[in-house]
């Protein structure tokens, strides 16, 4: 055959058929094949030369992939079956909160009342998004205890720096700037990167010997230079801080303000709120606690609530509720400013207020319960396999410990993550949070069922079994997967993030 | 009880008895008395998915500027192309939906293969070598592109021309609240940047945008040399699509590249999700924000795929990372990258040239109008600014009431005042074309603005 | 565990984590489990008793299944992930025409303009669908050459039947009722199968050394008490009847009909038109020449087209375009009646139309071509592993036999097709027609690349090479799917059809 | 150009020479000229995706009839239930539409396992325990009632009560012309089957429906003694909802069920693709129309499942076949087990239940409106035949100005007057409620019905 291009319809990486890679869509890539297919406009077809300077033409150079609509359809249906996903099966995955995204959120989100409107349209002409924004507005302030939020940031991160900036505006508002952050050494990555882009320093914080924040050393921390402390309740070990209300009192004392991350709200919906708690700024990762699916990495959504003496720093323009029943675009008087190009990811905003709208306060509350009952269940239920880092009660997630594993057979808690995959459910988090050794990290979520987490524990206890049998097979697990094991540092030694650095 | 919860009240019962428990209220009996919630939250009871489908038709009944209702010719970074149906139905397979981050390459190689596919695209598009997973959009992805800019220079001063989309600026100067970086904005003239008033001495970055946000191409050899002159980096922010015919953020000269993806397949959707769209030279690599995904092999020596580079990263970093992006916009990533393997080189270049043809044509007809005046005389691509003489807001609510969007009043984008533009900024409007419209849209068009102007 | 219900959330059935089987949802069933939710209506809950007399109530002897919304996703899409289709790979099975199925149709089909209208409303509330109907029926007449169609048969099987209702309705209003139908010993089963229907006796035409009805028989089994002829053309083998004038002269010439079974019609479109052949009765597997998705064995979609003589005997009522523009249901005048339970599978309709106007008069002609050239490029590339029965240029597929395999390595036919399997390509029919040994029947349809035919043919050829290397292998395939070569007699010996057959 | 075609010109040039061809016509030289099209096909031009889209607009548009215009209280065998998202999803999934009847089990399991939860929720819900794997419709269901009964008596007398859907016994009337079947209608009295006054001595099949077309519960004792009595097969075509908690087919001796499977999931859809369900006892299983899953093992001992009893089918039998059905309704059979595995039991029941409650909450108000008559004194399930004494046809059309789908015309169903109406055909209404309907909605009804008949 004249064209080297490789099949586009060959099966063979489906693993349904057998284990071989599939190609990439360039590879794929014939000269001349296509698969779009536009309107008839009617619209004079002037040559591009006679609109355009030449200056700014490029010659041609840019060329994509040319396959027909049949290929492309079978290369990302086939990529679709080498990709694990919550639809498949369990996928406790801790921080993640991976739970089941209801069909539903995502008929709403696809619906062309919403998702056809450009968000430059006039407000006049757009009144039923300016509403359902400042009513989801309004029900995650009662989900959090807080007075306004803004919707605009795009991940939990972005809220998190969203927060720090609104700390720096109080501050420098109250002719106080301050430069310290407090951090539990317990904290997610996120954390502390926000603060150094919120032009602040990062504390660290140690744990004491029950997984919590140590008060003593915490009050030690602070001084009249502390803008804040940033924490998660429960903490990334799945504790819950008992002693917030102590905390909260010692940092507002020297002036500072508490800072909630909000990802792991998921257990406590209905149970206690980050404003009752004496938060002052609270983000939410909509694409957790509200199921928003997570779309492979994205998109989420992080807003972010604050007490009342924050409220005219937040972000804006914010889709506000006028007395005469309209709505508009306000600008709080005192606003930090945008923090995304437009109003934030609405579509991922709709989804979570349908979220909350079918499960309502009560289903909420239920969320939470059966979500801390199932992490416990799990947590007791592997205590002799797997023991927890700090066997207590836990809430929505629970971190194991794989060190007895590995002291005993040499099998660390990667190999079980991996041996698990060939089990059938999704590893939890691995190695996180970085002050527990052998970290294993579940978190089964409200929607799996008993039967569920009764599976993923004989799986456990098998992986185990074969740590005594044959602990060389678990380094070198998983073998039914489109891929065994890949080679992660090769990767980072010679970066090829492209197909042409591939072919260079 | 309409949720999605399996459990039974055996079942909670059997639990709690292996706990040892004897409710489920005993699992929070650690947390302090004292903020627990006692009342329930302050929300309405839970309804069924048909309810709260019936509830929500209030909210998409009161918007108006929808597809059914109005043609599109509104831009300003956010186009109306066409979106098949084998995109969408493509990119929704609940595989790449209903997952997370590809933290276990063995079972993610269909998003991390997707990302890589996505990745080349983009530097592509970009001409440059080395693109990211994806950032949240265009705004927060400039953000990222001075942060590198200072990481590679460690200079604070950032200039920016007044090109560049007013809501990116505003981003731009809302996160430099925490870097301290120093915005100096460079207005334009005529609808180009007037680089010769603005000293960049110690600048780290240069920024443009192509075409700007009136709608201007600007010739970029100039910023560039800016750049070159100060040892600054230059960063271009550019329409994707325009790179189909148009020169690339490479042949231009820039060290980053940011762009808004979401022209590529995905919705208006009121703004987002959207894509950010970022590619840098090589000497960023090690300072590149948010997960780029590598080419590897398995212990089998299958070619794989697996995100790389992790050093950089938040989790590992922590306050000494590049960045603090984790989640980040993979469905709209894929979703490009499905898109643009439906568009083709060929596809892709006469959407470019369609836009580019119908602009021309729209304003043509346009500048025929007594009292619609240019805002500027230099060449655009597929979106142009004129003064109406008339409130530009005022304008659009009538030319919706005949079913036209008409565009995106300056003025709104800016809220206030725009040195950038010679008079009135009131009655200034951008109006944009899209391969999707027809001549007689257009025709129509030029008849219901004559109408709202009373001409 | 109290519950002996299986896990709804462990993947390990997917193939993508293992090839463990899936249970049934009924294995996953627990009592109380929920998944549905309702409208609110306010309707008075009177008790059911108090509306029903007693004698009519069921006393709650029926189960389903009960399993929470989380679990049925993960059942069904772990189901999903072990089912081969189209849109994962190439499906060349003979006499199907698995051609891709463009998406585009699938989004006209789920328009709720068209499918949320009740097939009872009156029709001056669904002009829009009578019009399609209508439309539909012009455009099928046209690419057969007929006068007008029924749209009603809901199949290609239901199609044959009507149209040899229409046979006998025809000879009976001439007074000449007959009873034999003739029928070549290639023709597909549904063909005999149909005339018995229809109250006719098959005649079966044997097959001359070319593959082709033998003219001299056919005329010496030509008598008045011939109804009529079923041909396919081209016919099973793939091959065109050239002498089909002749044919076709023969037939009238006693006063017998010709019927085209239309499922090879994919061959011809735009070349030759089953009108001009001769034909008086066409029908159409719209599910395979107009792109409907097969799903899974259905649904599809038969309508029969018939020339001027037959038109009056149509079922009906059909839609039908008034003088004044209006679209009103007609009957015919000496209508045979109904042949399905309202107005035709219409959502298979409205795609097919839609995937006709894609298309075009120019389109659909480039359909055949490529077909075409397809098939013979494959039959012509495998000629030296699998040589056709017939060698020489056939229409859209073409027949090939694993004979030689046979002989030498005692390799089958279905060996090769379920080796296939294992290399990424759907199997293609086999031991069809009955008339050639070891019969392996190829319809790559136009959809697929030359490269994708190339993979194929080295499939073959690598199978052909393992059949030299290791004959039992062969037997034993596939291994690579989720599951290896299943036990068809042991499924008919002891009949299971339902869970509660299975549990017994 | 705008297709789905992949061959470039150099592909085209290179297969034909592979050929020893130099034209694509040489590869149709066979045909002989005088047959041979040579202007083309008479239709249009190929036309983009979107050019198609916006033509259908005009079809949909001018239906009136859709649910986002009127409430809908039609029935007639065909009901607006509720169709959750997560149903549409997965019976959407491409593995299973794009996929053909399952030949090939072992990359098949999908689609066949799928199947037998259909077949065994089919045997529950008829009570029943030989289903098959779904026919077309439940029209043609019944025509394959017919003829198993005649292979199981030899006889062709087939009884059937006019209480049976016109539709389907017009079906019957159509296909005995090839069968050489007697169908002998049998008439209601008060709605209900008269079956006293029926010869049924030789018959092969006595056919009752469960409700009947007019919605009316008969005893269904009479109809199973009368098939005993004649050493007939009783044929009951039932409502498979209503199975949710009136006694199924089974419990009142059917020997073979057959129902209209469209309410488990599948849109109104103007008529089709619907589902044919039907199922037997096992004394008839080797003369089952269609197709069957079994269960059975793979060579390495694993539960699988297979289509079996191929020895019937078409393909095999050929003429002697017990039924000429090769491609049937698959995949609206996987989508009624999807939908009846989001009901569950309990949802199955209380489906049934509301059904119950809203036909007989509106049936005691529209009674109550003078001139309006029940046209039976039975019980009923879910819908009910009223006069109105005025046309039906008309008060339709005026109702659905009021955007109300007021039900069925009875002289519309039969085409003709009906021997089981007392009195007027024409003023007859059949009228439904599913779950689906509110009481706002059914009061709404009420008040819409008395405006159209002047009251
Ligand atoms: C504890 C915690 N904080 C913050 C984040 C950051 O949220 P996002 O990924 O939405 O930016 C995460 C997410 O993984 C998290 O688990
Ligand atoms: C040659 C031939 N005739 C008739 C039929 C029957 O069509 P259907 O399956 O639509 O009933 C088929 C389908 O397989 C066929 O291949």
């Amino acid at each position: 055959m004249t064209s080297r291009a490789l099949s586009g319809g060959r099966a063979a990486s489906a693993p349904l058929m057998g284990h071989e890679t599939e190609p990439t869509i360039f590879e794929m890539s014939v000269p001349g094949r296509s698969a779009y297919q536009l309107r008839t406009t009617g619209v004079p077809s002037t040559a591009l030369a006679d609109l355009i300077p030449a200056t700014h033409l490029n010659g041609d150079v840019v060329n994509i992939a040319e396959v027909s609509e049949r290929d492309l359809v079978a290369h990302f249906t086939r990529l679709s079956h080498r990709q694990f996903s919550v639809d498949l099966g369990m996928y406790p995955l801790g921080s993640c909160t991976m739970k089941y995204n209801p069909k539903f959120c995502d008929a709403v989100a696809n619906d062309p009342g919403l998702n056809s409107v450009h968000p430059g349209s006039p407000a006049e002409l757009t009144q039923g998004w300016l509403e359902l924004l400042a009513t989801l507005e309004e029900k995650l302030c009662a989900v959090t205890g807080m007075a306004a939020a803004t919707l605009q940031p795009a991940a939990g991160a972005a809220g998190e720096l969203t927060g720090l900036l609104l700390m720096r505006a109080y501050h420098s508002a109250n002719g106080d700037p301050r430069r310290r952050i407090l951090i539990p050494d317990s904290a997610h990555g996120t954390n502390p990167a926000s603060v150094t882009l919120g032009g602040f320093e990062v504390t660290t914080v140690p744990s004491n010997d029950r997984g919590l924040v140590d008060l003593k050393k915490l009050k030690a921390s602070l001084d009249p230079d502390v803008a804040g402390i940033m924490l998660t309740n429960p903490n990334t070990l799945g504790l819950f801080e008992e002693e917030i209300t102590e905390i909260a009192a010692a940092v507002h004392e020297v002036g500072g303000l508490l800072y909630y991350d909000g990802a792991n709200l998921n257990a406590i919906l209905g149970a206690v709120r980050p404003g009752d708690m004496g938060f002052d700024i609270v983000h939410m990762n909509l694409h957790k606690t509200f199921a928003t699916p997570h779309g492979g990495g994205g998109p989420g959504a992080g807003p972010v609530a604050v007490s009342q003496r924050l409220v005219e720093f937040l972000p804006g323009p914010k889709a506000t509720r006028m007395d005469d029943g309209t709505f508009a675009w306000v600008k709080p008087p005192r606003s930090i400013g945008r923090v995304h190009g437009w109003h934030g990811n609405a579509m991922v905003l709709a989804r979570a207020l349908a979220y909350i709208d079918v499960h309502g306060g009560d289903g909420l509350t239920r969320v939470a319960k059966y979500a801390v009952l199932n992490a416990n269940w799990l947590r007791h239920r592997l205590r002799a396999t797997l023991p927890a880092a700090y066997d207590r009660v836990c809430m929505h997630e629970c971190v194991l410990t794989a060190t007895p594993l590995k002291n005993a057979y040499g099998v660390r808690g990667l190999d079980v993550a991996k041996a698990l995959l060939e089990e059938g459910f999704h590893s939890p988090t691995v190695y996180f949070p970085l002050i527990v050794e052998e970290a294993l990290m579940f978190e089964p979520t409200e929607t799996e069922s008993l039967q569920t987490l009764e599976a993923l524990a004989e799986a456990v206890e098998r992986i185990a079994q074969r740590a005594i049998d044959d602990p060389d097979a678990l380094h070198r697990a998983p073998q039914t997967t489109p891929v065994s094991r890949v080679d992660e540092a090769r990767a980072a030694r010679h970066l090829i993030p492209t197909e042409d650095a591939a072919s260079r | 009880m309409a949720d999605y919860l399996p459990h039974t009240p055996a079942e909670i019962d059997e639990m709690l008895a292996f706990l040892g428990m004897d409710s489920l209220e005993q699992l929070f009996a650690h947390i302090p008395p004292a903020v627990r919630l006692t009342q329930g939250l302050d929300l309405p009871e839970g309804m069924s998915e048909p309810d709260v489908a019936a509830l929500f038709t209030n909210y998409t009944s009161a918007n108006r500027a929808t597809a059914s209702e109005m043609t599109c010719f509104a831009g300003a970074g956010v186009y109306d192309h066409e979106v098949p149906a084998v995109v969408k139905t493509l990119a929704g397979r609940s595989e790449f939906v209903t997952a997370y981050t590809p933290y276990q390459p063995e079972v993610a190689q269909g998003v991390l293969q997707a990302i890589f596919e996505y990745q080349t695209l983009i530097a592509r598009l970009s001409g440059l070598p080395i693109p990211n997973a994806s950032l949240y959009d265009a705004a927060t992805g400039l953000v990222e592109a001075l942060n590198m800019a200072h990481g590679a220079t460690t200079r604070q001063k950032m200039v920016i021309s007044a090109g560049v989309h007013p809501h990116w600026r505003e981003a731009a100067k809302t996160f430099a609240r925490g870097t301290g970086h120093e915005i100096v904005e460079v207005p334009l003239k005529d609808g180009v940047t007037d680089w010769r008033i603005v000293d960049a001495t110690n600048a780290a970055a240069i920024v443009a945008s192509y075409p700007n946000y009136l709608g201007v191409l600007e010739d970029m050899s100039e910023a560039k040399a800016l750049a070159v002159a100060n040892d600054a980096l230059f960063v271009l922010g550019a329409d994707p699509v325009a790179a189909g015919v148009l020169k690339t953020a490479g042949q231009w000269g820039a060290d980053i590249f940011v762009g808004e993806g979401q022209p590529f397949g995905t919705p208006l959707a009121f703004g987002g999700p959207f894509l950010g769209l970022f590619a840098c030279t090589t000497e960023q690599t090690r300072r590149l924000p948010g997960r780029i995904v590598g080419e590897t092999v398995d212990s089998n020596n299958r070619r794989s795929f697996v995100t790389t580079l992790r050093a950089r990263e938040q989790d590992i970093r922590r306050e000494k990372a590049t960045s603090n992006v984790c989640t980040n916009q993979t469905l709209m990533a894929v979703t490009a990258a499905i898109q643009l393997g439906w568009l083709g080189t060929q596809g892709l270049r006469e959407v470019a040239t369609r836009c580019a043809q119908g602009a021309h044509y729209l304003f043509d007809e346009l500048v025929k109008i007594d009292g619609v005046k240019a805002v500027s005389t230099q060449p655009f691509f597929r979106e142009f600014a004129v003064h109406l003489g008339h409130d530009a807001s005022a304008v659009l609510l009538t030319m919706a009431n005949d079913g036209v969007l008409g565009g995106v009043s300056i003025a709104a984008l800016t809220s206030g005042p725009d040195p950038s533009i010679d008079g009135d900024v009131d009655d200034v409007l951008l109006v944009t074309v899209t391969e999707r419209r027809t001549k007689d849209e257009i025709d129509r068009y030029v008849e219901v603005l004559r109408k709202a102007i009373g001409q």
